[in-house]
């Protein structure tokens, strides 16, 4: 039971890792937005599993979350906005992909070797899982630096913050208080997105990030 | 008793190189007109000079201030002063410590900051070119007499004149390198300080070349007649300085009775001869050197002076 | 024990939280200002009384000697900024740059600002910690934008995005502290109650809290403002509201920074960490010599303080980061002054851009002899905040250059040069400014002055004669710090 | 008088100027602040004074303010007392002319708070007993001072003047902070009594000691940290300038005594090397540069660098006996040092005071508009001639006696053992030699263009005598030059307890002497006497007057000037400053400026008119400066890209620091 247990989690962090990589992958508005909704259904899986696991029902919370909201409301939403943007045919990656693909790999290859200088004794699932949990951060952290676009900047964020409730979650028995912080970060950071969606809507007829970095407050 | 000797030495010395002073340059001139076989003026000109001046009205220009009245007083004073406490036939003069050779030097450069400012008060172009050359030299030769002076007072351990011509005359002496080179030094501000050729020449009136002529243009009668004493002083002055630092033989130490200061008056007379004749060979034989070449020629003072007081710190013996 | 007298913690967060909600409801802007200083004040009121009565210390609450001087300090200079807000958003209503809405609006989120920090700094849980932070962030954010001006939106903006991946980080990290604290003091909430983190703290894995830190001090870096992570400092500063400009420099780069040393304390605690002081010593030099620098080219004058804010949070970092009782206590004594000085400078700053009409620092001259109380207000500024005698921070700029010179001549190379720089720069601007034939409007400015009287006073007097009792604090809380 | 009196009074001049704040706009106010700063200033200079005289033990006292845990140490021994001295006799003289001439002031409110500020800050400079309580007042004063320079801040020179000034006093301060530093030690022992009991290890103290020269030399005005004063010192008030020049540099000076004779213990013998090298280039410089000058306050600026110079000669060649154990030789030029330290306070502020008379009677600075004024203000002519005879060194003003004393202590250096000292003595001579000769040049040019001639513009025609406040303040330091030229025995022995506290020795008792001579070593080798001079001067100048006018002639006539016969010519065509200081600047300029004239002559019938151009450089701020200033600016404009990124750039910077610390931390043993 115990090896069981420890496959499948280390499958679906590993999962997730390689759903960042695809994420990474897209260059087209409308598959990132997909392959997002793809990585939160395998995050609320891991951490369903992690619920059942350590026996801890909170945690279903959590998972019923990432399902709800990061795989359904926001990928619509977002869906509505490059719609209503009509930016759904940007391509928008710096550089081209290869380098980046490699850099990610180097990412992963980083944060395991930092995270496994952790004395072994921590038990071997949290040790995983943070190690996962790091790379998914770091591809998250890396998706923002190379992408140019707003949405696609906000779903690097998002990712991101899948990486913190993976690890969030692998921590055993890590007080309520993290989960609700998270999610409420995770919403509180949405509506705030959304707002300033709008508000550079009346401004702009872009969201490329690029248009706000035009300004540079002038010389100033 | 000794008071009252040294006291008499004292005045007879003031009074000595007042009255000695326009008979040498009289000698000077005269002897530099036989050298050009000119007849020349006769040797006491210069008093008859003194004489009708003082006796004529001072003309003051309209621009003068009180200072250009109040200047050839002082000059004078300064430098009978500064005279009066050079050794010239008998040391230990009474009030030798009240001034050293550094102060006696300093005496003068007061007497030749006021004549530069007089030359400037009333305010014509000529004073002023008089006024800053003769700054110029300055700036040159006192630093050049102040290393002259230390070398001196090196070798002789002191500042004070009367103790350097005792240790001269005494047989610690011996023949030295810096002192040679003390002497060429001195003789070049020498020079320099009397407006003599090749720096300056005393007899023109020539504009553009005067410097000491061109700052007392303005000068006229019992002014005028100060100033001339005053510059005639300053070349006894240098004559007895450099015959008491470098030729003392013959001066009478104090203490000593009236044969030894006869005997010292006698050689300082003779010293003064010599030096008169030395002055006025060397006048005719050299040209004088254009404004701007001067610098050059009290440089090497300078460096001379600068020479032997190095000499001195490296090696006691030098 | 007695259970009618509310405990200060309580009220110093319960009167805020109550306030934003009230505020958010009550129209007319005169009413709701009032009701702003009325709330600050009493929050100040509370915060003091904890000096005589501290509460017991919870899973979630902490009062000790070091977050009280902090708190202290938050509160009054909250309250001075809200005296200062009320005559400043008149203004901007009377030139319509602000809308009745949007002050209702702005002063609902200066209370719930205010919340947060206070709550970040009671807080004995490090969650709570960030989420308090973290709302505090985001209710800034919300003002900066408030003008909505594209160069105010531009700044919001970019203080959104790094702000929220410095939480990110931050987060993380404090993911990190609790894996590492989990095998010692068990599951469950312990995991997460600073004193009880701080107890154990020997026995936890070295490795975890390294990397722990660094996440942290990334983090909550950002919310200093330490370079390179100072992207937002400046333009949030110079596109905001002014008392928010003020309350950014003053009180909330503090709460990251108090932040930043609990998590310090904790590393400093385990032997086989690395130690956390050069790293934040080697952050506070760059920020310093790269603010330094910076100044130079500014010609936003809100900016160009905004930018002195970034050199100061760097002397401050370094004062903790190299430790000592002398710079511990330089560090205390510098951030207070800091806190007065710097929001005192953007009180004036505030008044000189309403009756100029301009931010822009060319279009500043002679300010001495149009308005002497502003124009002198400000050279007192830039001389206190220059570190210059009699003010305050002439003693902590005198304690950390002479002992780290002492300690670490080639430490101080850098410090020496980057004080020497930022000098130049702000004594260059200020001749401009408060000299010279004067230029722009010459109306009187009308609005109190006794904010900016109040902090200077008090740094004045903190540079001549710093309290005893204070002293014997800041000492007990340096050698806190060790 | 106690410390405490000191202090007291240094506590009123700072409510002084509380109270000037308050009441400026009264009339009243001008009158009140001089006079009460002058009653406290006279009130601190008797007390220095008495101390100095009764050789009076020590006064310690601690306040319970400032550096908590080390109190505001202060302590009056005898070198403060003789410095306390200075500045309040300086201070008096400045106060009593701002009482004549503040009523002018056209905006008082910029300087009446902050002219007892400045000297409250640089009194408590001078008592400070630790080091956060020295470097406070320093600063304060420093503060004040520049205040003062910004107080007629429309002219633009002014501001720059004003920036330049506080960024360097900021530099000094720097300096002396990490001096202090240094001595005070990890622990943080600021107060001088614990200094002075641990003691510095060798090579930190020479840090100490250089140091302590940039930071005491940048007030001073030492080359080549000088060139802010000769911007500053003019932009000034009058007697604000006289302050600065005549005083603050001394406070100065005393700071760097302070430090490196009492502070640092016992000196290597290489010292005195550094401190006289720069004393006697400053000097040179200084008084060079005062030469090129046109400007009457700017000349005096530079004349202070000139004196400033000598003094740190003196003391560097006081360090190099001490070091060697020449204790006695060490007296005599630490006294010299200090003595020409209070002459130059008296005569500098005597000019300044004559320069602000003239700009105030008419309202110029620059001397090639000025002239003829010794005939339309006859009074101020005459004290400003005898303060420009006593700064050129001539007997029997003061100035010569402290030169004097200066060259006697060279005259002994050649039992110095070291071979770098023996070279080096003899040429420090050599140069202060030549710096004397210079400024006496240099202050015929200053009386004889500004007050001889004949005016060269109407202002200076319509020139009438200043109020006789100011003339009184102006006779009363006349006269001190006078004096303390003519009876130097008396300020030598009232300096004893000072040399003895730097030295371990003194100068032999000067009172005892026959006639009030001063003898350093023995009568035999070197002895002067003032007053001797001062009398046969007079008696032989009265003698010959009574003589020539009882005997010749004593008629006067007035006549248009002779001029070789050229008819009343144009006052244009008098000498001009820079005429004058043309010949110097042919033989000095070429190296010390790297001057060179262009003369651009038109052939022999041309008609257009012949050019003559100059140019000069100042080096120091052309190698020294210009490189610095020109760093920080390329710094600035390279950095100031960094505010201009996108949002992703600056993203990415916060990764790439991530990314950084965990390959760090990977990497990490």
């Amino acid at each position: 039971m115990k090896g069981l247990s420890f496959d499948l989690a280390h499958l679906l962090a590993g999962g997730l890792v390689l759903v960042s990589f695809m994420l990474l992958y897209q260059n087209r508005l409308y598959s990132l937005l997909n392959v997002f909704a793809l990585q939160a259904v395998v995050l609320a899986l891991s951490v369903a599993w992690q619920a059942y696991v350590q026996g801890a029902p909170h945690l279903y919370v959590t998972a019923a979350i990432a399902i709800v909201f990061k795989a359904m409301v926001i990928p619509i939403a977002l869906h509505r906005i490059i719609a209503r943007l009509g930016i759904h045919r940007e391509v928008e990656i710096v550089g081209s992909l290869g380098p980046t693909m490699i850099a990610g790999m180097g990412l992963v290859a980083l944060s395991m070797v930092v995270m496994l200088r952790v004395t072994a004794d921590a038990d071997p699932l949290a040790r995983e899982d943070l190690a996962f949990a790091l790379s998914v951060v770091m591809l998250g952290l890396l998706m923002m630096v190379t992408r140019r676009n707003a949405v696609s900047q906000v779903v690097g964020f998002m990712s991101l913050e899948n990486g913190l409730i993976l690890a969030a979650t692998g921590a055993k028995g890590m007080p309520l208080v993290v989960e609700i912080s998270v999610a409420f970060s995770v919403l509180v950071a949405f509506i705030v997105i959304g707002v300033f969606l709008f508000r550079i809507r009346e401004r702009f007829d872009t969201v490329d990030v690029q248009a706000l970095d035009q300004f540079q407050g002038g010389r100033r | 008793m000794a008071l009252i000797g040294a006291l008499s030495v004292e005045i007879s010395q003031m009074l000595l190189v007042l009255l000695l002073a326009p008979l040498l340059t009289g000698f000077v001139r005269k002897a530099k007109a036989r050298l050009l076989r000119r007849q020349g003026p006769p040797l006491l000109q210069p008093y008859r000079d003194l004489i009708r001046l003082a006796r004529k009205e001072a003309v003051v220009a309209h621009s003068a201030s009180w200072l250009f009245r109040f200047v050839p007083y002082l000059v004078f004073a300064a430098t009978w002063v500064a005279a009066a406490l050079v050794p010239t036939f008998a040391t230990g003069l009474l009030f030798s410590w009240s001034a050293d050779l550094i102060a006696i030097i300093a005496l003068l450069g007061s007497a030749r900051f006021f004549l530069a400012l007089a030359g400037m008060d009333v305010g014509t172009s000529f004073g002023g070119i008089g006024s800053s050359r003769e700054a110029m030299f300055a700036t040159l030769a006192e630093p050049a007499m102040i290393m002259i002076v230390f070398t001196l007072a090196l070798v002789a351990g002191s500042t004070q004149l009367s103790t350097m011509a005792g240790f001269m005359t005494s047989p610690a002496v011996g023949l030295r390198v810096s002192l040679g080179m003390a002497l060429i030094a001195l003789v070049i501000v020498a020079l320099a300080e009397n407006g003599r050729i090749p720096v300056d020449n005393p007899a023109t009136h020539l504009e553009l070349t005067m410097v000491h002529e061109a700052m007392v243009l303005e000068y006229s009668g019992r002014h005028l007649a100060l100033i001339e004493l005053a510059s005639w002083l300053k070349l006894l002055l240098y004559v007895s300085l450099i015959s008491c630092v470098f030729a003392p033989w013959g001066i009478a130490h104090e203490g000593k009775g009236l044969t030894a200061h006869a005997i010292g008056v006698l050689a300082y007379f003779g010293k003064l001869a010599v030096a008169g004749l030395l002055l006025a060979l060397f006048e005719t034989t050299i040209a004088k050197m254009r404004v701007f070449r001067v610098p050059d020629f009290v440089g090497v003072a300078l460096m001379l002076g600068f020479l032997a007081v190095l000499l001195r710190f490296v090696s006691g013996s030098l | 024990m007695n259970a009618f007298v509310p405990d200060g913690v309580a009220l110093i967060l319960a009167i805020p939280a109550a306030t934003a909600a009230i505020l958010a409801l009550t129209p007319g802007y005169r009413l709701s200002a009032r009701l702003n200083v009325l709330s600050a004040f009493l929050t100040l009121m509370a915060a003091l009384s904890l000096f005589v009565r501290k509460p017991e210390t919870g899973p979630y609450i902490l009062v000790d000697d070091l977050n009280i001087v902090f708190i202290v300090l938050n509160t009054f200079v909250a309250f001075t900024t809200s005296v200062f807000s009320a005559s400043y958003i008149a203004h901007e209503l009377e030139i319509g740059r602000l809308t009745p809405v949007q002050l209702r609006f702005y002063h609902a989120m200066y209370q719930l600002l205010l919340f947060g920090m206070n709550l970040a700094l009671v807080a004995n849980n490090i969650g709570l910690m960030w989420v308090a932070i973290e709302m505090a962030t985001l209710t800034t954010v919300l003002m900066v934008g408030v003008y909505r001006t594209p160069e105010a939106i531009e700044a919001a903006w970019k203080y959104f995005i790094l702000g929220s991946v410095g939480i990110a980080l931050a987060l993380f990290g404090t993911i990190l502290v609790y894996m590492a604290a989990r095998p010692v003091v068990g599951e469950g909430l312990d995991g997460m109650v600073w004193t009880v983190l701080i107890a154990h703290v020997a026995a936890f894995d070295p490795a975890q809290l390294n990397l722990a830190f660094v996440f942290l001090m990334l983090g909550y870096g950002t919310k200093v403002g330490l370079a390179p992570l100072h992207a937002w400092l400046p333009d949030a500063h110079a596109e905001g509201p002014t008392p928010i400009s003020a309350v950014l420099s003053g009180l909330l780069l503090n709460v990251a920074l108090y932040a930043v040393l609990r998590f310090k304390l904790l590393l400093d605690g385990n032997s086989g960490a690395i130690a956390p002081g050069p790293l934040m010593a080697i952050l506070g030099l760059v920020s310093l010599v790269f603010a330094a620098f910076m100044l130079y080219r500014r010609r936003d004058i809100k900016r160009m303080f905004a930018y002195s804010s970034i050199e100061h949070m760097g002397i401050i970092a370094f004062a903790f980061g190299i430790g000592g009782p002398l710079a511990n206590f330089a560090g205390l004594l510098h951030m207070i002054m800091h806190s007065l000085t710097k929001s005192a400078i953007f009180f004036t700053v505030g008044h000189i851009s309403q009756v100029k009409g301009t931010q822009k620092i060319a279009d500043i001259r002679g300010l001495t002899v149009t308005h002497p109380m502003l124009g002198w207000g400000l050279v007192i500024g830039v001389f206190a905040i220059a570190g210059l005698p009699p003010f305050g921070m002439f003693m902590s700029e005198f304690l950390v250059v002479s002992s780290t010179f002492a300690r670490a001549p080639w430490l101080a190379i850098p410090l020496v040069g980057g004080l020497l720089v930022a000098f130049g720069a702000l004594l260059l601007r200020l001749h401009g400014m408060a000299f010279g034939e004067p230029s722009g409007d010459v109306a009187p400015v009308k609005a109190s002055s006794l904010p900016i009287a109040a902090h200077f006073g008090l740094v004045l007097m903190a540079g001549i004669w710093l309290p005893p009792p204070l002293v014997a604090w800041f000492q007990h809380v340096a050698s806190l710090l060790r | 008088m106690p410390i405490a009196l000191f202090l007291a009074c240094d506590a009123s001049l700072l409510v002084l100027a509380v109270c000037a704040v308050v009441l400026h706009r009264r009339p009243v106010a001008t009158t009140l602040i001089y006079g009460v700063a002058l009653a406290l200033c006279l009130a601190q200079l008797a007390g220095a004074l008495i101390h100095l005289v009764a050789d009076a033990a020590p006064g310690v006292i601690v306040l319970p303010i400032g550096l908590p845990w080390v109190g505001a140490n202060f302590r009056l021994d005898a070198l403060s007392a003789f410095f306390l001295g200075v500045i309040n006799l300086g201070a008096a003289a400045a106060s009593l002319y701002g009482l004549g001439a503040g009523r002018r002031e056209p905006e008082p409110q910029r300087v009446l708070p902050f002219f007892p500020a400045f000297l409250a800050g640089m009194n408590l400079v001078l008592l400070a007993d630790d080091a956060f309580t020295f470097l406070a007042s320093w600063e304060f004063m420093s503060l004040a001072s520049w205040a003062l320079v910004m107080a007629h801040h429309r002219e633009r020179d002014n501001a720059r003047a004003g920036y330049v000034y506080i960024v360097m006093a900021s530099v000094g301060t720097m300096a002396l902070l990490l001096a202090f530093g240094l001595l005070a030690g990890p622990a943080g022992g600021y107060a001088f009594a614990a200094i002075r009991a641990s003691g510095v290890a060798p090579g930190l103290a020479a840090l100490v000691l250089g140091l302590a020269l940039i930071g005491a030399g940048s007030k001073a005005g030492l080359a080549p940290l000088h060139i802010w004063l000769p911007l500053a010192h003019p932009a000034a008030p009058s007697h604000v300038s006289a302050l600065m020049s005549g005083v603050m540099t001394k406070v100065a000076v005393y700071g760097f005594i302070r430090i490196v004779f009492d502070l640092l213990g016992p000196a290597a013998w290489w010292w005195g090397v550094p401190v006289m090298v720069l004393g006697a280039a400053t000097a040179v410089l200084g008084v060079l540069h005062a030469l090129m000058q046109t400007d009457l306050k700017r000349v005096l600026a530079y004349s202070t660098i000139e004196n400033v110079g000598l003094i740190f000669a003196g003391l560097g060649l006081a360090l190099a006996f001490k070091a060697n154990g020449f204790v006695a030789a060490a007296a005599l030029a630490a006294t010299a040092a200090l003595f020409h330290a209070l002459n130059h306070a008296i005569f500098k502020s005597l000019l300044f005071f004559g320069a602000g008379a003239v700009l105030t009677s008419t309202g110029e600075r620059g001397m090639e508009r000025l002239g003829g004024l010794l005939n339309r203000m006859p009074a101020t002519g005459l004290f400003v001639l005898v303060g420009c005879a006593a700064i050129s060194a001539l007997p029997p003003l003061n100035g010569f006696a402290s030169d004097w004393l200066l060259l006697q202590s060279i005259l002994l250096s050649p039992q110095l053992p070291q071979w770098a000292l023996k070279i080096l003595a003899p040429a420090i001579g050599a140069m202060l030699a030549l710096a004397a000769a210079l400024a006496a040049a240099c202050f015929v040019r200053f009386f004889g263009i500004a007050f001889l001639g004949r005016p060269r513009s109407p202002a200076a025609e319509a020139a009438r005598e200043v109020d006789p406040t100011i003339i009184a303040v102006m006779g009363a330091l006349a006269s001190l030059c006078l004096l303390a030229g003519i009876l130097p025995a008396f300020v030598i022995d009232a300096l004893a307890p000072v040399v003895r506290g730097l030295t371990g020795a003194q100068m032999p008792w000067q009172g005892g002497i026959a006639w009030l001579s001063i003898a350093p070593i023995a009568e035999s080798r070197s002895s002067y006497n003032g007053l001797l001079v001062f009398l046969f001067i007079t008696a032989s100048a009265s003698l010959a007057a009574f003589a020539i006018h009882r005997i010749a002639s004593n008629k006067l006539r007035r006549a248009p000037a002779w001029d070789c016969g050229y008819p009343d010519a144009n006052p244009a065509t008098q000498y001009t400053a820079e005429s004058f200081g043309q010949p110097i600047r042919r033989v000095f300029g070429a190296f010390a400026f790297r001057a060179h004239e262009r003369v651009d002559m038109p052939a022999p019938g041309e008609m257009r008119p012949a050019h003559l151009s100059v140019a000069m450089h100042d080096l120091v701020w052309e190698f020294l400066y210009l490189p610095v200033i020109r760093a920080v600016e390329f710094l600035a404009q390279r950095l100031n890209y960094l505010q201009f990124l996108t949002i992703r750039q600056y993203l990415s910077v916060v990764f790439g620091a991530l990314v950084s610390l965990l390959l760090v931390l990977a990497s990490w043993p």
